[in-house]
C-alpha cells in the first residue's frame, strides 16, 4: 500500500469536500430560489465539467493555470508559486471537476424544503442566517451529505484531470488513483489489486458508516 | 402619528383582491371573519410581511412596515409579528420545546426552556415537550403553533384560526388564557375565526371580509345587532334579513313589510317611501308561549305556521310562514320551550318583533359595493 | 471489407500516420491506426481485442504476448527509439545533448520542474532515467519531476507553462506540429538502453494486416521511420 | 355475519393508547367526539388501513379487512374507504379536478370530468378547477379533500373534521349536502368533529373518546341528556355536574345536593344512600322571570345569587352560587331574556331544575374506568 | 468534428441513461423507503464505482467480462458474442460507473415525499403502481432529471472505463471523448479545441433546455 498516496488522497478530497460545501450550499441555494427563465442555463453551466473527457479538461486547466494566463498569474502573484503541479491546482481542478455533484443534491433538498416553513421562521424572527443553520440546513441534510459523500470519493478516484494538472509528484500531487494505475501499468497486478482492494473496503466501511450515523431526522409533519 | 398601534391599508384587484382599512389598537383583540376564501390569511400575511400586495401601507407604533409608495417594504424579521399558520407551519425537524426555544431571540438557554414550559402549560401540551411535531395529533400541533408565535414576544399577534383543530373544552381553556394573555401583552392582536360566538365572546371589534373587501368592522354588539348591509346580516348567520317600505303614520316611523305595518323604535334618516332592507336578530324574535303573557307581546304581532322544526341539542330551529305574505321567519328557541309549547310542523304559532330589535339599513352604506362582482 | 485496427505505441503518432497513407496510395488498402500506451494494449490483446497488427515501444510486450499465445510469432523489431530533450523557446538554455544547461538550472536551486514519461511503466521513462541517472543528474532531479502516462502526455508536459522541459521521445520532438514552438536535442544513444520497439502480427490478423505488417518493413516505410528520428534495426549493431 | 356494516375492535396500549369496538350500519353517520389527542385520527387512520393497531378486527360488509390474530391485513386500497385527512393532503402537482380524478377508477376521461365538476360543485368549489391546491385558501383545500373522498365512491366514509376551516355559513351548506349525501350513498360515515352542535345535527350515534376509549356511544339525545359519567357530560360541554345522595322520602326517591332534597322523576337503579353524581342539562334549568310565573316553577326551585354573567352573543351565560351550599349552577338563557330581567352581577334570581333533566349516573358504569391514568 | 464518435457517445450515453432510469427508480425507491439499519451500507456499495480510477475499474471490468469469467460466459452464451471491446459492453460499464449519479438523487427526491401524500393515494384507491406513477413520478421528477443529466453527460465525458473495455474502436467504441483525447495526444490542439467547444456548446443549450422546459411543477401546498 502506497500511504503517502493514499494520504494526499485524503487530503485532496478532503479539501474537495470542504471548499464544494460553502459553494454548493450557496450555489444550490440560489438556484432552488431563483425563478424559472434562465436559471437552466445556469444549471447546465454548473454541469458542463463532466462532458469533457478528463485528461482534456485537465490540459486545459493546465493551460489556465499557466503562468502565462491571467489566472496563473493572478495566483503566482498572490501566493508566489505556480498552481499547475501543485497540491493547490489539483485541488482546484477537483473542485471544479466536482461542481455538478455538489450543487444538484444540495439544490434539490432545498426545492424540496416547503415554502411556509422558511416563512415562519422569518416570523419567528429568525434572520436569513440563523434560518438557514437552523431550519434549512438540518432540512436538506441528507441532501448535503449525499453531496459531500459523492465529491469525496469522486475525488478519490478520479485520475485524467489530477494527473494532467498534477503531474504525478510523488509527496504531492500523486494520488493512490495514480499509484493503483501505475502498479497496473507496470503489471504489478497484485500489488494494484491490494490496493484497490483496500481502499474498496475502506471507502464501503466509511460510507456505510456515515450514512447510518447521519441517520434522517424527521423531515416532515403527519 | 396615529394613535393606533397598528394601522393598515391594503388595495389590490388580482390575483387576489384586497381592499381594506383596518387599524387595532394595542390590548385590543380584532376579529377577522368571512367566507372561505375572502381573502384573511392573505391578510394576515400581508402584515407578517410574507405576502406583498400591490398597493398598501402598513403602520406598527411608530414604524412604517409597508408603504408601496415610497418602496418601504421590512422583511418579516423586521416586523416582530407573531404569526399562528393556518397549517400550522411547525419545524418538523425539532421538538415542540425546541420549535419555540428557536424562536426567542432573549435569555439564557436555560431561562428559555423554562419559558418555553411555561408556555407549552399555557396551551394545556405539558408533558409533551420532547416529542416531534409528526408525533402530534393535529389539535396538539396547533396549540404548538399557538405558543410558538407567542414565544417570540410578538409586537402584534395573527391568529389564523388558532383554535379551529381543538376540541369545545380545550377551546374554552384556550379562549380563556387568550383573554388573559390579552392584558398582559398589551399588543395588537388579530384573530382569523369561523366561530362567530368566539370572535363575540373575545373580540373587542369584528371585522367582516368578503372578497377581499372589509364589509363592516364593527363592536360585536353593534355588528349583530346592526348589520350594515343584507350582505354582512347574511354573512353573520342571520337569516331573518327581508325586504320592506318606511311609511310614516301618525307621525311614527313605520315599516311594511308583507300587510303587515311594523313600529320602529327609533325614526331611520331616510326619506319615507323608500324600499329598504332590514333586520331583525334571534333575540329580538319574542314566540307567545300558552297561557303566558309576555311583556313583548304588543308589540309587532306576528301570525304564522310552523313549517320546519329542527332540534339542535339544547336549541331548536323553527321555520314559520307568515300570514299576510311576508318572507318566512326563522326563529331559533330552546328545545325546552319548544317541547312545553308543543311546537311541531303544522302549529300555529305567534311571535313579536321586538321594535327594538328591527335593524334598518341605509342603502347609501352599502349600494354602491353591490356594482361589484361578487363571486362565491 | 477489411480494414484492420493497428495499435501503435504513441511515440509513433506521426510517423505511422505517413506510413499508413503511403501504404493506401500504394496498396488501396486502409487501416485504422489506435494510438495509446504500449502497456494498455498489451493488457486489451490478452484479453481478446480485435487489434490486428501492434507496434509496441517495449518489446518486452511482444514478446510476452507471443509466450502467452496471442500472437503468430515473436513479430519483429522495426525501429529503436531515440530520446530528446525538448522545451519551450523560453526555455532554449537547458536544450543540449548533455544536459549540461540542465544541470547548471538544477544547481542553480531555482524551484523548477521536469518532465518525463513515467519510468514505472513507461519505455521512455525508463530511458529518460537511465539518461539522467549517466548525467549524474537522478537525485538531484527525481523531486522535481512531473512524470507522464506516457511518452506524448510527457511531452505536453515540457511544454506546457510551469516545467523547464522535459526528456522525451525523439520522434514527436520532429513532429511537424510540435517543430514551430519548441526546441530540442537529440540524446546521444549511449546514455541509456536502446528503446527496441517490436511489432506482431496478432493470431487474427488478415491480409490488409499482413500487407501492411510487409509494408512497414519496405524501403518506404523505414525511410519515413527514419525521418522521425527512429534507428533502423539494422543501422545499429546492437540490434537483433 | 354482523348486520352491521361496519364493525371495529381495536386494542392497545403503547404508544397510542386505543380500547375500544364501534359499529356502524350503512347509512348511519357516527360522530367521534372527543379531546384533542385523544385518538380520533388515529381510529380513522386504523380503519384506512393506514395504522395498524397492536390487536384489533376490522369488518366491512362480509369482508375482513383486519383481524390481528388471523394476520389478516388488507391494504388501503383494498379497503375502499374514503377518507377526508384532517391536514387535507391534496396532491400538490394535480390541478383541483385531476386531485379529483386520479381517485375515480371507473367511467370514460370525460364522465371523470364531469363528475369532478358535479362533486366540486356539491362542496361550492364551481369555477376553481384548474387551481393548483397552493392557489386555495385552507377552506378551499379542505373541500377539495372532501371531494376527493367523495370521488372514489366509498364503502366507508371517514371524515377527518371535514368543515373545520370552513365558515359557519358554507359549514352549514356543506352540512346539508353531507344529510343528503347520506341518503344517496347509503354506507357507513364516520365524522369526526369538535363541533358539538355538528355532532348532534348530523349524527345518528355520538361515540366519545378519551384517551382512545370509547366511553360513551349513543344517540345524540340520550348522550347529552344521560351521559355515562361526569367525564363524558364533562367532555361534551355540561358544566352542572355535581355530588348528591339517593334518599328516599315518603316512598319517593329524592337526591339530597347541598341543603336541598330534589324531586326525581324517577327511581335510580341504585339503594338508598348512595353517593352518586348527577347531571342536569341546560335546557332543564329553568329561570323564573319577574310576574311571568311558568309552569315549571313548582319543581325544585332553586335561590342564588349571580356571581358572573357574560353575554356571548344571543346568549348570556351565567354563574350562580346557590343558597344552601350547594355547588354553583351555569345556565344559559337568552340575552334579551337577561335584558328583560335585569339580570347582572349581584343579583338575587331563582331557578327550577326540572324533575325530569336529572340524571343519575350509575357509579357501575365508570367507576372502573376511574382506574385508568387519564392525563391531558 | 468527428460525427461518428459523437453519434456513439450520444448513443451510448442514452443507452446508459435509459437503462439506469429504471435501476435508479427501484434502487432509489427501496433505499427510500428501508429503514435505516443496514441501508448505510448498500448505498455506500452503489457508491463504490467511483472509488477507483476509471481505467483500472476498466481493465477489472474487462477481466471480468472476459469468456473465462462466469459473467462473460453467460453473456457470450446468451447473446453468442462477447462484452469486452463492444459497444453493449461500454453501455454496461458505463451503467456500473454511473450508477451512484442516476441513484441518489432519485432517492433523495422519494424520501422527500411527506408519508401521508402517499397514503392519500392509496386512500384514494390508487394501486402502488398507479400511486407511482401519477403521484410520486410527478413528485420526483426533478431528482430524476438531475439524475438522467448527470448520467448522460458524466457518460459523455467518460474516458478510461470506456477505453479499456472498449478499445476505442471505430464505429463502435470510440466515443467522441476518446476522440478529443486523441486530437490531443496528437499535439493537433486546434480540432481538439474545435471538438471540444463544439461539445460543450451543444451540452450546454441541450441541457440548458431541458432543464428550463422540464419546469417545476408545484411540489407543495401552501
Ligand atoms: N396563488 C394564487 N393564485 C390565485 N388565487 C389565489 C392564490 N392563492 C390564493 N388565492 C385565492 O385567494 C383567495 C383568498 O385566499 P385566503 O387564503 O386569504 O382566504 P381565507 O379567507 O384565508 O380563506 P379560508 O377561510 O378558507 O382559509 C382565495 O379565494 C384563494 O383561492
Ligand atoms: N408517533 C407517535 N408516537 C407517540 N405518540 C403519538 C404518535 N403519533 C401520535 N401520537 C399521540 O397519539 C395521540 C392520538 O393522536 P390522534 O392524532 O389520533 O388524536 P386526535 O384525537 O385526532 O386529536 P386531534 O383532535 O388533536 O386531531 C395523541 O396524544 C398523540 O400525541
Ligand atoms: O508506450 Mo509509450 O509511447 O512509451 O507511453
Ligand atoms: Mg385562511
Ligand atoms: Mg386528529
Amino acid at each position: 500500500m502506497d500511504w503517502t498516496a493514499l494520504n494526499i488522497s485524503l487530503q485532496l478530497a478532503a479539501w474537495a469536500s470542504a471548499l464544494l460545501l460553502p459553494i454548493g450550499l450557496l450555489l444550490g441555494r440560489w438556484l432552488a430560489a431563483t425563478p424559472m427563465r434562465g436559471r437552466g442555463f445556469v444549471e447546465a453551466a454548473v454541469a458542463l465539467p463532466l462532458v469533457l473527457p478528463p485528461t482534456v479538461l485537465g490540459f486545459y486547466l493546465l493551460v489556465l493555470f499557466s503562468d502565462d494566463n491571467p489566472a496563473g498569474w493572478l495566483w503566482r502573484t498572490l501566493t508566489g508559486s505556480g498552481l499547475n503541479f501543485s497540491f493547490s491546482g489539483i485541488v482546484i481542478a477537483s473542485v471544479i471537476f466536482n461542481l455538478p455533484f455538489a450543487v444538484q443534491p444540495i439544490q434539490r433538498a432545498f426545492e424540496s424544503i416547503p415554502p411556509y416553513v422558511r416563512e415562519a421562521a422569518w416570523c419567528s424572527g429568525l434572520s436569513h442566517w440563523r434560518t438557514f443553520w437552523r431550519i434549512e440546513l438540518p432540512l436538506i441534510w441528507p441532501g448535503v451529505i449525499s453531496a459531500m459523500i459523492l465529491t469525496f470519493i469522486h475525488t478519490l478516484g478520479e485520475f485524467g484531470v489530477i494527473l494532467m494538472v498534477g503531474g504525478a509528484i510523488d509527496g504531492e500531487t500523486r494520488t493512490i488513483a495514480i499509484a493503483i494505475y501505475d502498479r497496473m501499468q507496470a503489471f504489478d497486478e497484485s500489488a494494484a489489486a491490494t490496493m484497490s482492494l483496500t481502499l474498496l473496503i475502506a471507502s464501503f466501511a466509511a460510507i456505510g458508516i456515515v450514512y447510518s450515523l447521519t441517520g434522517r431526522k424527521p423531515l416532515h409533519v403527519r | 402619528m396615529s394613535a393606533d398601534w397598528l394601522f393598515l391599508q391594503l388595495h389590490q384587484n388580482a390575483p387576489i383582491p384586497l381592499s381594506l382599512q383596518i387599524s387595532v389598537r394595542a390590548g385590543e383583540l380584532l376579529a377577522l371573519v368571512g367566507p372561505s376564501g375572502s381573502g384573511k390569511t392573505t391578510v394576515l400575511r400581508s402584515i407578517a410581511g410574507l405576502y406583498r400586495p400591490q398597493y398598501g401601507t402598513i403602520h406598527c407604533r411608530d414604524d412604517v412596515w409597508l408603504d408601496t409608495r415610497a418602496a418601504i417594504d421590512h422583511p418579516p424579521q423586521q416586523r416582530r409579528a407573531g404569526l399562528v399558520f393556518q397549517n400550522y407551519a411547525l419545524f418538523p425537524h425539532l421538538t415542540v420545546r425546541d420549535n419555540l426555544t428557536v424562536a426567542m431571540d432573549q435569555g439564557t438557554a436555560a431561562a428559555q426552556r423554562t419559558e418555553a414550559l411555561r408556555l407549552l402549560e399555557t396551551v394545556h401540551l405539558k408533558g409533551l415537550e420532547d416529542r416531534y411535531p409528526h408525533e402530534l395529533s393535529g389539535g396538539q400541533q396547533q396549540r404548538v403553533a399557538v405558543a410558538r408565535a407567542l414565544a417570540r414576544q410578538p409586537r402584534v399577534l395573527l391568529l389564523d384560526e388558532p383554535f379551529s383543530a381543538v376540541d369545545q373544552m380545550t377551546r374554552k381553556r384556550l379562549q380563556n388564557e387568550l383573554a388573559r394573555l390579552r392584558r398582559r401583552i398589551e399588543v395588537p392582536i388579530i384573530l382569523v375565526t369561523h366561530d362567530l360566538n368566539e370572535a363575540s365572546a373575545l373580540a373587542d371589534r369584528i371585522c367582516v371580509l368578503h372578497n377581499g373587501r372589509a364589509l363592516q368592522t364593527d363592536h360585536a354588539d353593534s355588528l349583530f345587532r346592526r348589520p350594515r348591509s343584507p350582505q354582512v346580516a347574511r354573512l353573520l348567520g342571520h337569516n331573518n334579513v327581508f325586504n320592506g317600505r318606511l311609511l310614516t303614520v301618525n307621525g311614527q316611523p313605520r315599516l311594511r313589510w308583507g300587510d303587515q305595518q311594523l313600529e320602529l323604535a327609533t325614526s331611520p334618516p331616510l326619506p319615507t317611501g323608500s324600499d329598504v332592507d332590514w333586520f331583525i336578530p334571534d333575540s329580538d324574535i319574542l314566540l307567545h308561549r300558552r297561557g303566558r303573557p309576555s311583556l313583548g307581546e304588543r308589540e309587532n304581532p306576528v301570525t304564522g305556521r310552523v313549517t320546519e322544526c329542527v332540534p339542535l341539542g339544547a336549541q331548536t330551529e323553527i321555520t314559520m310562514r307568515c300570514q299576510g305574505g311576508a318572507q318566512p321567519l326563522r326563529l331559533q328557541i330552546s328545545t325546552h320551550a319548544a317541547r312545553r309549547n308543543d311546537i311541531r310542523i303544522g302549529a300555529d304559532i305567534r311571535v313579536s318583533l321586538l321594535a327594538e330589535g328591527i335593524h334598518v339599513m341605509n342603502p347609501v352604506d352599502y349600494r354602491a359595493d353591490q356594482s361589484l362582482n361578487f363571486s362565491a | 471489407d477489411d480494414v484492420p485496427i493497428v495499435a501503435a505505441a504513441s511515440d509513433l503518432q506521426f510517423a505511422l500516420e505517413e506510413i499508413a497513407q503511403d501504404f493506401t496510395a500504394t496498396s488501396g488498402r486502409r487501416v485504422r491506426l489506435n494510438f495509446g500506451s504500449s502497456g494498455n494494449f498489451r493488457r486489451q490483446i490478452a484479453q481478446g481485442a480485435p487489434f490486428e497488427v501492434y507496434l509496441s515501444a517495449d518489446e518486452a510486450y511482444v514478446r510476452a504476448l507471443y509466450r502467452e499465445g496471442h500472437t503468430r510469432d515473436a513479430g519483429d523489431l522495426y525501429a529503436i527509439g531515440r530520446v530528446a530533450m525538448i522545451a519551450t523557446e523560453k526555455n532554449a538554455s537547458v536544450v543540449d545533448p548533455d544536459l549540461v544547461g540542465l544541470g547548471r538550472q538544477l544547481a542553480s536551486g531555482l524551484p523548477l520542474r521536469f518532465a518525463i514519461a513515467n519510468p514505472e511503466h513507461a519505455p521512455y521513462g525508463v530511458a529518460a532515467r537511465q539518461v539522467l541517472q549517466s548525467r549524474g543528474l537522478w537525485s538531484a532531479i527525481q523531486p522535481r519531476l512531473i512524470l507522464g502516462e506516457n511518452v506524448s502526455q510527457a511531452t505536453q508536459f515540457a511544454l506546457s507553462g510551469n516545467t523547464i522541459g522535459g526528456l522525451v521521445a525523439y520522434s514527436l520532438a520532429l513532429a511537424p506540429p510540435l517543430r514551430e514552438r519548441s526546441v530540442h536535442a537529440l540524446i546521444p544513444a549511449k546514455y541509456h538502453e536502446p528503446l527496441r520497439q517490436r511489432m506482431v502480427l496478432l493470431k487474427d490478423a488478415g491480409t490488409t494486416a499482413r500487407a501492411f505488417y510487409a509494408y512497414l518493413q519496405s524501403a518506404a516505410a523505414r525511410r519515413i521511420f527514419n525521418r522521425y528520428g527512429f534507428v533502423l534495426p539494422d543501422e545499429d549493431a546492437t540490434a537483433q
